[in-house]
């Protein structure tokens, strides 16, 4: 029985890419998590929140001499991640919009399958609600 | 109850890995259990082997081992972090063709479904970071 | 819910977001660094003294007292806890770090 | 003299503490995770513009392009520059980390 | 003749003590540097005057199970390092005056060898204008 | 003119080993001197070599030891910092009884005199941290 728990994961992303290792190592963690048929959430905020940011350019070849990793959240949708939460106020502060992140998706199969966004633009009442109903708060 | 804890980074560096010790210690010693220590990020560098810290200061790596050895404890480091930080046992540097390894009694490599396991598993995990 | 700040309010912005999605009923440990945050005198006691209306904030000792301040440094209604209070706490809690 | 600051503004005191010991005649660059200081529309903005009028404040662009952004979200009169830029702005000046 | 150069070495301290090594191993390089006979100055900022806070209480047994290592900064003054600046608008934002630090002290050659401070608080403007004297900057 | 290059964070949890790097090869390629590259505090870390990053991700101490042989680069490792964090070359490794090394090429171990050194002696010292 007790390997059939499931148990809700929040994945707390609140640092900027590139700069430090973290946000590309909790990526793989929820990857690896996927796996588990656990009822996963993410959550960006504050510098997180530029995770999500279009565009990223950079390669082991050229740029910073690092892999662009952001192509990886692309792929969310199809591990069934697709709660993806981004503070509105980390948003705000730094000037961004819903139209300059990436465009992360799932297939609704609940839905006939329906493209429909992986991401909720939140505000703090609505992630404090979501975070006080987490079993599990992974922080990165 | 059952804890899990989740260290992120090295040792002597950030003071995350003493308070992971300090909490898991306190805790055992309360009677809790700790289903499993997971090692992550630059926290994989705290099962080195080859740590000569001065005299006067405590040796972190020996610590977390003589815990291990006295609670049973599950100490386990993250292989996909390990590997790219050059944290190695006898198998792994074997399979990558290296000449040496460097982990400590009473760590052990696996896989980051360990560290899924233990928040499945325990009541509780703590994070430990920087 | 227990969230645990671990870096100074002056250095990092960890404090003041957990604070943001703290509530009532809520718990707040200061360690390591983040113990700095719960110290009299400073520019931001009024941050701390306005959360203490809402939610309980905790403190852990040994952090306060290796940076050489001593209980009555620290905001009254700041909790003291040690090692095993923390791991009371988590017992108690959920646990979200502010990393 | 110039200073470097490679940690956002949004997560740490660095580009604030460094501004505040920025003098006329000096030189700021942004990088790394510092970069995100040196764009147009966030909350820092005028932090930045105000600067502007003092010392001349220069953004490593692969920094920059690696994050998701171009040349043009820069705040105008930042200048760009790439390592071989950096590298020059250093053999002009003593260096000082802002970290 | 270049061994002989004197040059301006500027140690800057922002980080606190115990949560990071910083402090710790940046009074190791000041210790190593004073042998070398050059003009040393270090400056606290920010989370850095903290290091200097009076009565740090831990051992390896006790407390944090990290050593006290502040005894060290006393040290200083036999070292000829006696030029240690601490920002007071640093001070000021955390409630500290220079009686919450340790007295550090030397004793002046130049003038029948009486015991000095080596502390001296200065605002922004001094510490700008001592920076920009500078040969060389380790930050820690 | 004369660097002097200080990275004091390990590889890929920081950037600084990066910029460090790509700031040195920048310089180099202008022709400029670089008198020492000094690995302090985790920087130790980039002088492992025992690093099996991901394939398709840059080997940050194989980086350094490239570029290291073709610019005849002097990567010095801090001796208090490394023995700390368990990096070790043989002789240390011999002299503080412990089974294996894991030094790479091209870096060598020396103490804190030789960053003064490098602040001495180059023109300009640039610090790569966190």
């Amino acid at each position: 029985m007790e390997d059939e728990v499931i148990k809700k994961f929040l994945y707390v992303n609140r640092k900027a890419p590139y700069g430090t290792i973290y946000a590309l190592e909790s990526l793989e963690v929820v990857l690896i998590g996927a796996a588990f048929d656990q009822d996963v959430s993410l959550a960006f905020i504050d510098d997180g929140v530029y995770q999500l940011k279009k565009d990223q350019k950079t390669s082991v070849d050229s740029g910073i001499g690092m892999k662009d990793f952001s192509k990886t959240y692309l792929a969310l949708g199809d591990y069934d991640v697709n709660k993806i939460y981004v503070d509105k106020a980390s948003l705000d502060e730094r000037g961004l919009t819903a139209d300059d992140l990436m465009e992360l998706v799932y297939e609704d199969e609940d839905d006939d399958y329906k493209e429909k966004s992986s991401i909720s633009i939140v505000n703090q009442d609505e992630l404090a609600l979501l975070m006080e109903q987490q079993d599990v708060v992974l922080s990165f | 109850m059952k804890f899990g804890i989740l260290v992120n980074e090295g040792p002597y560096q950030h003071q995350a890995s003493d308070s992971a010790y300090q909490f898991t210690k306190a805790a055992l010693e309360k009677g809790h259990e700790i289903f499993r220590v997971f090692f992550y990020h630059d926290g994989v560098y705290n099962a080195s082997r080859l740590l000569v810290p001065p005299q006067d200061d405590r040796h972190i790596a020996n610590r977390w081992s003589a815990l291990s050895k006295e609670y049973k404890l599950d100490l386990v480091v993250c292989i996909a972090a390990a590997q790219r930080r050059g944290m190695l046992d006898e198998n792994e540097a074997k399979r990558q063709g290296k000449d040496a390894h460097n982990i400590a009694e009473g760590f052990h490599i696996s896989g980051l479904g360990q560290l899924i396991e233990a928040g499945i598993q325990s009541e509780r995990l703590v994070v430990f970071g920087d | 819910m227990l969230h645990t700040v671990n870096k100074s309010p002056f250095q990092t912005n960890s404090l003041e977001t957990c604070l943001r999605f703290a509530r009532a009923s809520h718990s707040v440990l200061l360690f390591e660094d983040g113990i700095y945050g719960a110290l009299k005198g400073t520019r931001l006691e009024s941050l701390i003294t306005d959360s203490l209306k809402s939610y309980s904030i905790y403190v852990l000792v040994p952090d306060v007292e290796a940076r050489g301040m001593r209980i009555g440094d620290v905001i009254d209604g700041v909790k003291p806890v040690d090692y095993a209070g923390f791991v009371d706490l988590a017992a108690e809690n959920t646990v979200q770090a502010w990393l």
